[in-house]
């Protein structure tokens, strides 16, 4: 109960809510936990087919480039870094733990040196040896590829400008140098970085081979490091994973074997499909969530089948800091006041599924302090609307009357919210309308804008469990750039005041300084958090073991089917 | 002969240039869509967006960039998807094409003989109430939306009556290779089989039996009549001969396209990773060489099925090639 | 000399024909060289088996088709390259009946309609919009003058027999008061009682109105009775020209012989006396080189396969084009 | 003129349209008196017409029979059915407290189909998503049979180049699957709203699924009325009306146009009832008909959510899109039967 519990409201929730339900789970999981003989349970569970499937694929298998958790979650079991996140449950799975390295980086020069030492005698499942020339290649393939956030993550290598403007002839001189001898390999920083630990524990920083292509590998299977390899991918058939025949488990926390001989992911069976097949047992999981008409059907007759958890992740409405009428911060805190966020989880599939929040840094993130101003009684925790509070805020603001048009995707359960929205907008003054567009191009029509976007729903998850990747990512003057479909903070917010706040803090990681940047954006509520997102797993009857880390969601190496 | 071909070949080039064209403008400027954008990730730097964008030569003039996915389409063939990077399209497409032909060819067969009874029997039985009630029920197959027609199988098959002697045998939605479990396929395919066939089945029932009645006072069959011929003679030596022309050439027409991706809707509702899927993911992600491909895969089937049905016509019917003097 | 009102010099047409599915392409020469003048108050009679191109000339003369060579005067004006639009003001004084009273008349309109249509769109008689009872007025002075009814002016044209349905085209010719009418093949559609109704009507008119006509038709005995001169075409050409009485009793031309020779004589005996014609009629997409009836000339010599006969201008009312003529001309 | 007695009620609706006067008689009298005689076919109009005032009266039904706003959520609302107090959407009742049920059929006044995820009643919202059917399926057809005429007459009288680039255009528009072209513009268009010039069309604007299948059968109508037209201008009247000097326009407006409207509306029920499934098709994909507003196809789609939990939701549009396309069909052989019998529509989907 304790471990399963990483966040203690969130435990007290689950107590007055489903309390009966996750106690049993928990104590039917108890009788099956290991006794720490992992060798014994291997040789009790090891072996079988995990019979997996997604609706659609998540692009290309390029560890260094994808950027959807659908395919970190395969990575996870199929590549390393020199660090990577613990594959644990709950706290500790959001902790850095040495990888490929034999241990945490030795960080001096007042954090501008990292130095490692790669573990001796790994090998590819190429058969070839991981060495330190495959770890420096690594690093600048990623520049060579732009990989996603070479400009905003790994930008503060030194070298990294010169690789930004001509990738091709990337060398990162002077910003990461290694001894083959001594298999240490040393990384400078042009300034401090107190969360560049945790980036290079993300799939982009994955160890590959020094002659991988500098070029998306797109469908091509990169060699692997962990238990399992990409043997085929298909996107619109299958992507399969087999063991690597050279893996032997060298950290149990940051890389354990795998107890399923084979892992294959199938792709095009839509949720209802998915839901059956899993339900008579001919598919172990799905990647996607569940309908919502079988959520009932789930939760009355196959509740040992469901597994819900947490993430660090929420459903948020940004609203547009510099277009009318949001650019009166009352009218953003109107909204913020009038939404009822226990019938928005309502829509999303019923209070198991998501807690109603206000602020911005979710629970589980560093910080988090419980805040909430929006709501009747305002306070730590969100009760109900205010809609006196924003019928008054619209009023004061002179912006009543105004037409709003809000985007959403055309996913059900988005559009559903988009249309109970509008209804609030339509009481508290505003004329709303709708404008759903295709899921896949939400968030780059959102953050377009030249798009004028007033008020968009979508969400966000984090990419590494640290506050600035919710408050720095989404509201920092540096993440808004006119124009452009890839420009993350879609309220075009830019606060001078608050940027210095957040950039201390990146430094000192001080909770009670991020603590107090969240108090204060949300107070200007240049968006508001709807609900945090609990995510329902549905697993076959014979999966066992199931292990659901924060970051990576369930394990793949952890479960078993016999 | 061969003037034909070439006259045909060149319109078939010309049309699907012309649809080429206009898929492209039309999914060009979509706000939203850069697919740079897409492919470089959720926060990436102006700097690494124009990386990509150079990359993908998206920096362009805009017809180098169509010559460009044209050239990579048909001549070096490694066209690959913006969204799913490194997928290649016209692997994918091929990998379809068995689905999809699955789907048409045995909903074929079971529109065809469907069509046949129902147009013969229609057509023997005409102005009674057999006659009515085929018609009616032949109208009410082409008048239901296929997707629905496909929910609600699937409703009662999937669900419904799942559990009941009837339909336990249905296997769960998806597409099961003919090599792979030859039973399963034919399980898997035999609800989606009807759906598509029942939209088409009362289509060719009433253009048959039109046809058959039209044939029915020609001449020919008066005077094979007067020869004191047996009727079922009459009808399948004489009446059902011509009439089938008719026939043949709307089958190719529907065959073709739905080879071509057609039956989109229904291997949407059915699960079937055929070539409509293929197309109409491609749409909902805004992958613009995937709909690319796959629009020019359905575009030369609908022309390379009218000209087959032309030539057919020619060849069958030699009035045609006098006619228009 | 009086002038003509229809002068037509070397006029020639053809059509691009483009073969169907397995064709090629092909010429095909539906009019060749045709010269002829058309006297006021005179019956042009134009005769000539179906498919010699009497129709096409007909419509060439009043430039319903435009010409691939040639010139046509019409009343002294040069009216062979002039553009539909600028064709208009002149329209009214040349007319045309048509072979098919049931294709040429509108069947979604009313008779009254078509009758006015001419006297609507060329605002006549007095050319200002006051004008509907004035049209109304000449709609009913029509009508009585090719013997319908007023009644009739409501009802559709399929209510109509054929007979009734040429006088209704021959009203509608008739209402802008023209100078020239070209009938082409105005009876042959027609029952055989009716078509003298009908040709009676015509020469009735032709005396009150003092109308010219161009009268074209297949049936011989038509065109003699009605025709004061009267021109054969062969397979685009005109092969003999002259009056009437001339053409129809001393032929000139191998093929007005036999043409005549195959109408059934009313006093019967003569027809045996005459050689009938061999073979087909050439096609028009490959006419035969020197004289096109060179293949079924009974009289044919060599000269005829190589050099084309021409009707020789000027040289009198009777002309014909043949190197070997039956009877002396000119 | 019709006879006031032996056809009033045809007259009378047709008197809703036409000036007394220019009531068609003539050819279309004929027409008329066939179409009398077709009982299946004035079955189908009749049904139509009940169909159409359903939906026109949908205010009425929502405010005084349903009493509710069909447009709105009505998430943690009750309703009263005889006497009991009802959840209109009822919390899930099961151990993990996961999905919530919304109301099934109560056979009452309020909420007589259940209510669809949102709460809002079914019933109500088929009767307006049923007049936003219609609606879009009807103007789309009046907008391609304008188009086809205009690209039809245009190509089949001026001939020539025009002809050439028109009818090269249709081969293009022809070849392009019916369903494809739509999707693919859905989607742009939908995502975007329409911009031409000073012009634009919203994204949510019903303006956009009109225009979108208004022009994916253009070519459909346009090839067989090109032909028709062809023909026409070949034809002796038309020469006729060239020897009298009628002008082209005047030819064009007196002549051709009289000759074609008879086909064209031969098309019209044909043409509606496909543009009726293409809709509901498009809505189904959600590109349609964008929310809150509703048509049929996007009450199957709000439908397909629920299809395990009140499967009414998908099936009571569907009958609705049956019936009516049943009754165009009907009605369009009658028509044909009656005004044109050799004009032929043939589409693919």
């Amino acid at each position: 109960m304790i471990k399963f519990c990483w966040a203690a409201r969130i435990c007290r929730r689950a107590a007055a809510s489903a309390a009966a339900v996750l106690l049993g789970l928990s104590l039917a999981r108890a009788g099956i936990e290991p006794s720490g003989d992992r060798g014994a349970l291997m040789r009790a569970h090891r072996g079988g087919a995990l019979r997996l499937s997604s609706y659609q694929p998540s692009g290309t298998i390029d560890p260094q480039i994808n950027y959807e958790s659908d395919f970190w979650q395969v990575f996870a079991v199929t590549q390393d870094g020199l660090l990577t996140f613990a594959k644990a449950e709950d706290q500790p799975g959001m902790t850095v733990v040495p990888d490929l390295a034999d241990a945490l980086p030795e960080i001096t020069d007042g954090g501008l040196t990292y130095r490692f030492h790669l573990r001796p005698g790994l090998r590819f499942s190429t058969g070839q040896k991981i060495g330190v020339a495959d770890v420096l290649a690594s690093f600048r393939r990623m520049f060579k590829i732009s990989g996603p956030n070479v400009g905003s993550w790994y930008n503060i290598l030194v070298g990294a400008d010169a690789c930004l403007a001509t990738p091709a002839t990337c060398t990162l001189a002077g910003g990461i140098e290694g001894d083959p001898a001594t298999g240490t390999i040393t990384l400078h920083l042009i300034r401090p970085d107190a969360e560049f630990s945790q980036k290079i524990a993300l799939p982009f920083a994955s160890i590959l081979p020094a002659d991988t292509p500098p070029s998306d590998l797109g469908t091509t299977p990169p060699a692997a490091t962990g238990p399992y390899m990409i043997a085929s991918y298909n996107p619109v058939r299958a992507l399969v994973l087999v063991r690597n025949p050279y893996f032997h488990q060298w950290s149990e926390a940051a890389q354990p074997d795998g107890f399923v001989d084979s892992i294959t992911i199938r792709y095009g069976l839509q949720n209802e499909a998915e839901i059956t097949a899993i339900e008579n047992g001919s598919l172990d999981w799905t990647s996607d969530p569940a309908p919502l008409d079988r959520l009932a059907e789930i939760g009355a007759r196959f509740t040992s089948l469901a597994h819900i958890h947490p993430l660090l992740a929420y459903y948020y409405l940004m609203m547009n800091t510099r277009i009318a009428p949001f650019s009166d911060v009352r009218a953003r805190r109107a909204v913020a006041f009038a939404i009822n966020r226990r019938l928005v989880v309502n829509l999303y599939g019923g209070p198991a599924l998501g807690t109603p929040i206000c602020q911005l840094l979710p629970e589980g993130i560093a910080g988090h302090v419980p805040y909430c101003p929006f709501t009747l009684n305002p306070g730590a925790t969100w009760s109900a609307p205010d809609l006196a509070q924003a019928r008054a805020l619209v009023k004061a603001s002179g912006t009543a009357g105004q037409k709003v048009t809000i985007v959403s995707s055309d996913r059900d359960i988005e559009r559903a919210i988009a249309i109970y929205l509008q209804s609030v907008l339509n009481d508290i003054g505003y004329r709303a309308s709708i404008h759903s567009i295709s899921f896949n191009i939400r968030d780059t029509y959102l953050q377009n804008s030249s798009n004028r976007v007033q008020i968009g729903l979508t969400d966000w998850y984090q990419d590494y469990p640290s506050p600035s990747d919710f408050l720095n990512v989404l509201l920092s003057c540096a993440s808004f750039h006119p124009g452009s479909d890839a420009s993350i903070n879609m309220s075009a917010f830019c606060d001078p005041g608050i940027d210095a706040r957040m950039q201390q803090a990146m430094q000192t990681q001080s909770a009670a300084d991020w603590a107090g940047i969240d108090h204060d954006l949300t107070d200007l509520a240049p968006l508001t958090t709807l609900f945090q997102i609990h995510r329902l797993d549905v697993v076959s009857a014979r999966l066992g073991h199931f292990r659901f880390s924060p970051l990576v969601h369930m394990i793949f190496s952890e479960v078993w089917v016999q | 002969m061969i003037r034909l071909l070439a006259q045909r070949l060149g319109q078939m080039a010309f049309v699907m240039f012309g649809i080429s064209v206009l898929v492209f403008l039309i999914f060009f400027a979509t706000p939203g869509a850069d697919p740079a954008a897409r492919i470089a990730g959720r926060n990436a730097t102006p700097q690494v967006l124009a990386a990509v964008r150079h990359d993908f030569g998206f920096d362009r003039p805009i017809p180098v960039q169509y010559a460009l996915m044209m050239k990579r389409l048909f001549i070096t063939q490694d066209l690959t998807s913006f969204v799913n990077r490194g997928e290649q399209v016209i692997p994918e497409i091929v990998a379809g094409t068995p689905v999809t032909l699955s789907l048409v060819l045995g909903a074929a067969v079971l529109w065809v003989a469907g069509g046949l009874a129902i147009g013969i029997t229609a057509a023997l039985t005409r102005g009674t109430f057999t006659d009515r009630a085929l018609m009616v029920a032949g109208l009410i197959g082409v008048s239901m939306p296929v997707f629905w027609v496909g929910e609600m199988a699937n409703l009662i098959t999937q669900s419904r009556l799942h559990d009941t002697w009837l339909f336990f045998w249905v296997p769960p939605l998806g597409y099961t290779p003919l090599t792979e479990n030859p039973f399963l396929w034919l399980k898997s395919m035999l609800i989606p089989w009807l759906t598509l066939a029942l939209l088409y089945m009362g289509l060719y029932g009433r253009v048959l039996r039109a046809s058959l009645i039209e044939a029915y006072q020609e001449d020919f069959i008066r005077t094979a009549r007067a020869k004191g011929l047996s009727e079922t003679r009459i009808l399948l030596r004489h009446a059902l001969r011509t009439s089938l022309i008719t026939c043949v050439s709307l089958f190719g027409l529907d065959f073709g396209v739905l080879v071509g991706g057609g039956a989109l809707l229904t291997e949407v509702v059915f699960d079937l990773q055929g070539v409509g899927k293929l197309t109409f993911d491609a749409l909902q992600n805004l992958d613009l060489p995937v709909i690319m491909a796959t629009v020019m895969y359905a575009s030369f089937f609908v022309v390379a099925a009218n000209a087959a049905v032309d030539v057919a016509y020619a060849l069958l019917d030699p009035r045609v090639s006098t006619r228009s003097v | 000399m009086i002038s003509p009102v229809l002068e037509a010099i070397g006029v020639t047409k053809t059509f691009d024909v483009t073969g169907g599915v397995l064709g090629r392409p092909r010429t095909l020469h539906a009019v060749t060289n045709v010269s002829l003048r058309v006297m006021r108050g005179e019956t042009l009679g134009l005769v000539g088996e179906s498919g010699c191109g009497k129709s096409t000339l007909g419509r060439c003369l009043l430039r319903l088709h435009t010409l691939t060579d040639g010139t046509i005067r019409f009343a002294g004006t040069d009216i062979s390259r002039l553009s539909m639009r600028a064709l208009r003001p002149l329209r009214p004084r040349m007319q045309m009946v048509f072979q098919d009273p049931y294709g040429s008349l509108n069947p979604r309109r009313r008779v009254g309609d078509l009758i006015a249509e001419p006297l609507r769109v060329h605002r006549l008689p007095s050319g200002a919009r006051r004008a509907e009872a004035e049209t109304s007025a000449r709609v009913h002075d029509l009508l009585r003058l090719v013997g319908l009814k007023e009644d009739h002016l409501a009802r559709y044209p399929h209510e109509f027999s054929g007979g009734q349905r040429q006088r209704i085209g021959i009203a509608r010719a008739l209402a802008l008061n023209p100078d020239l009418i070209v009938a082409d093949e105005p009876v042959s559609a027609l029952d055989v009682s009716v078509q003298a109704q009908v040709v009676n009507l015509l020469m009735d008119l032709q005396e009150t109105l003092g109308l010219t006509y161009v009268f074209i038709a297949h049936d011989l005995a038509v065109v003699r009775q009605i025709a004061t001169r009267t021109a054969v075409m062969y397979l685009g050409a005109i092969i003999e020209i002259g009056p009437t009485e001339q053409v129809f009793c001393t032929p000139a031309h191998p093929y007005t012989a036999a043409l005549l020779a195959a109408v059934p004589h009313p006093h019967g005996g003569a027809a045996g006396a005459r050689p009938m014609l061999r073979g087909e009629v050439a096609s028009p997409l490959s006419p035969p080189s020197g004289c096109a009836f060179h293949p079924r000339c009974p009289s044919a010599e060599a000269r005829c396969r190589v050099e084309r006969p021409m009707l020789a201008p000027d040289s009198g009312p009777r002309q014909v084009a043949c190197h070997f003529p039956l009877q002396e001309t000119g | 003129m019709v006879p006031a007695s032996r056809a009033p009620n045809i007259k009378s609706f047709l008197l809703l349209f036409f000036k007394k006067e220019d009531l068609p008689s003539g050819p279309w009298r004929v027409a008329l008196a066939r179409l009398r005689q077709d009982r299946a076919a004035l079955a189908s109009a009749a049904t139509l017409v009940l169909i159409i005032v359903a939906c026109l009266l949908a205010p009425l039904y929502a405010r005084h029979i349903a009493g509710t706003d069909p447009f709105r959520p009505h998430l943690d609302e009750t309703v009263t059915i005889g006497g009991r107090t009802l959840d209109i959407l009822q919390p899930a009742d099961n151990p993990l407290h996961l999905g919530s049920a919304p109301l099934g059929p109560t056979w009452h006044g309020a909420y007589f189909l259940g209510a669809d995820g949102q709460g809002r009643d079914v019933a109500a919202r088929l009767l307006y998503g049923g007049r936003n059917s219609l609606l879009i399926a009807g103007a789309a057809t009046l907008l391609c049979l304008a188009l086809a005429a205009i690209v039809g007459i245009l190509a089949g009288f001026m001939g020539g180049v025009i002809d050439q680039i028109l009818s090269r255009l249709l081969d293009i528009l022809w070849a392009f699957p019916v369903y494809l072209l739509a999707i693919s513009l859905s989607v742009v268009l939908i995502s975007q709203g329409l911009h031409i010039g000073p012009f634009t069309i919203e994204a949510d604007s019903l303006l956009l699924p009109i225009a979108i299948i208004g022009i994916v059968y253009v070519p459909y109508a346009a090839r067989p009325v090109r032909g028709l037209v062809l023909g026409l201008a070949r034809s002796d009247f038309v020469l006729a009306a060239v020897a009298l000097g009628v002008p082209n326009r005047r030819i064009l407006v007196r002549d051709i146009l009289p000759n074609v409207a008879s086909t064209l509306l031969v098309f019209a029920p044909l043409i509606m009832a496909l543009n009726l499934l293409t809709e509901s098709a498009l809505s189904f994909l959600q590109i349609g008909v964008q929310p809150p507003a509703a048509s049929w196809g996007t009450i199957i789609a709000d439908g397909q959510t629920l299809i395990y939990t009140s499967p009414i939701v998908a099936i009571a549009p569907g009958v609705a899109i049956v019936i009516t396309v049943l009754a165009l069909n009907v009605l369009g052989d009658g028509l044909r039967d009656a005004l044109d019998p050799r004009a032929k529509l043939r589409v693919r989907s």
